[in-house]
């Protein structure tokens, strides 16, 4: 099972730093699918965007078990 | 023993520390921004600020405007601190520092690079007022 | 002692003394100009720098400079240091700090001041090569 | 007679900190007459101005003998 690393809002909207799924994913739109549709807190925010081994992924991009998978909500540094 | 360029640290930023980074004889110009925590937000008064980050990707997000900013402009070095954790007010989120040949090329660098940190690196501020708090822009 | 926010000096300027003369609770932003002596201009070595003021109206020049920038941005505290006399390699001829509420006036007011001193403020650079000097801008 | 102070170029092309007219002059335009005709290097600078009490001068500004002036060559501060 894939386990999502959590950061900012997405932590407290979760409950938690790490998420680890009870279903699988293929891919990051059904990751993102998943998120919303067991935290419609997710739905609410200016954007949402997964981050696969540390790169901004696509919708498309696949995701595997062993990759490094994060949650990015709006940013906000500086 | 120098900082990296590329640094997020939970200590206290020197923007003196982070200018002697980039010092460099074929420059003729030193291009500084400096982040620092206001007393207030849109009229609210601010307690503190917390800064969180996704440290590795981060870093990475942050020597891309470095790599970026030299294809756009002749940058002799730039280098880009944040600081992460709790921050009071008059406290320094980021330093950015940029020795280019001439002055524009500077303040045009200087100016992509927050510019840019703002948008792309995974970095999440918290405000924290004296009846509440909030993620910054994380609602519309 | 701190400095004064407007300061002709023949000692090094050292830019976080510049710096901390416009940290204010009430900024967001703090932008940074320093000019520093490059090793080369149009492809000839420099030796040294020498720079010479007419102290009492640049000092007065300087001073414009920072209340046209209130008069067209929010600026919280602007300071403006120049040094005088001879410098080397990677010495600072001149700091510049702003502090502003937000980042892209401090950006504005920071590269207006800088442009502005080099336009009016009476202080003369003379370049020493090896083979010769030349006040700048001196001849077309 | 007025005492006119010389930085930069200026104090070189008359070979002094400080210059004594040996004539009178009305105004920074008699003044800038004066310095061209006596210094001929004046009139190959890229510009040339005089403050008068420390303040940049038009050429109708008046001259008074307890006035402050300064020649300024082309500034290049920075």
């Amino acid at each position: 099972m894939v386990t999502v690393k959590l950061f900012g809002i997405a932590k407290e909207i979760v409950g938690g730093s790490t998420l680890t799924l009870d279903s699988p994913v293929a891919n990051v739109e059904e990751l993102l699918h998943y998120l919303r549709e067991r935290y419609p807190e997710f739905a609410k925010l200016t954007s949402l965007l997964i981050a696969v081994n540390d790169e901004y992924a696509r919708p498309a991009t696949v995701i595997h078990d062993t990759d490094e998978i994060a949650v990015i909500p709006p940013v906000s540094g500086g | 023993m120098a900082k990296p360029l590329v640094h997020i640290t939970a200590e206290p930023i020197i923007p003196q520390e982070v200018i002697d980074l980039v010092r460099a004889d074929a420059a003729g110009a030193l291009n500084v921004f400096i982040g620092t925590v206001r007393n207030s937000t849109q009229n609210k008064a601010v307690v503190k600020l917390v800064f969180e980050a996704y440290e590795r990707m981060a870093i990475k997000e942050m020597q891309k405007i470095i790599d970026r900013a030299r294809e756009r402009w002749p940058v002799t070095a730039m280098a880009i601190h944040h600081r992460v954790g709790e921050l009071g007010i008059g406290d320094l989120p980021v330093v950015i520092a940029v020795s280019t040949p001439h002055r524009q090329q500077g303040f045009a660098a200087c100016q992509y690079a927050i510019d840019t940190l703002k948008e792309t690196v995974p970095i999440w501020k918290k405000e924290i007022f004296a009846d509440g708090e909030q993620w910054v822009s994380a609602h519309p």
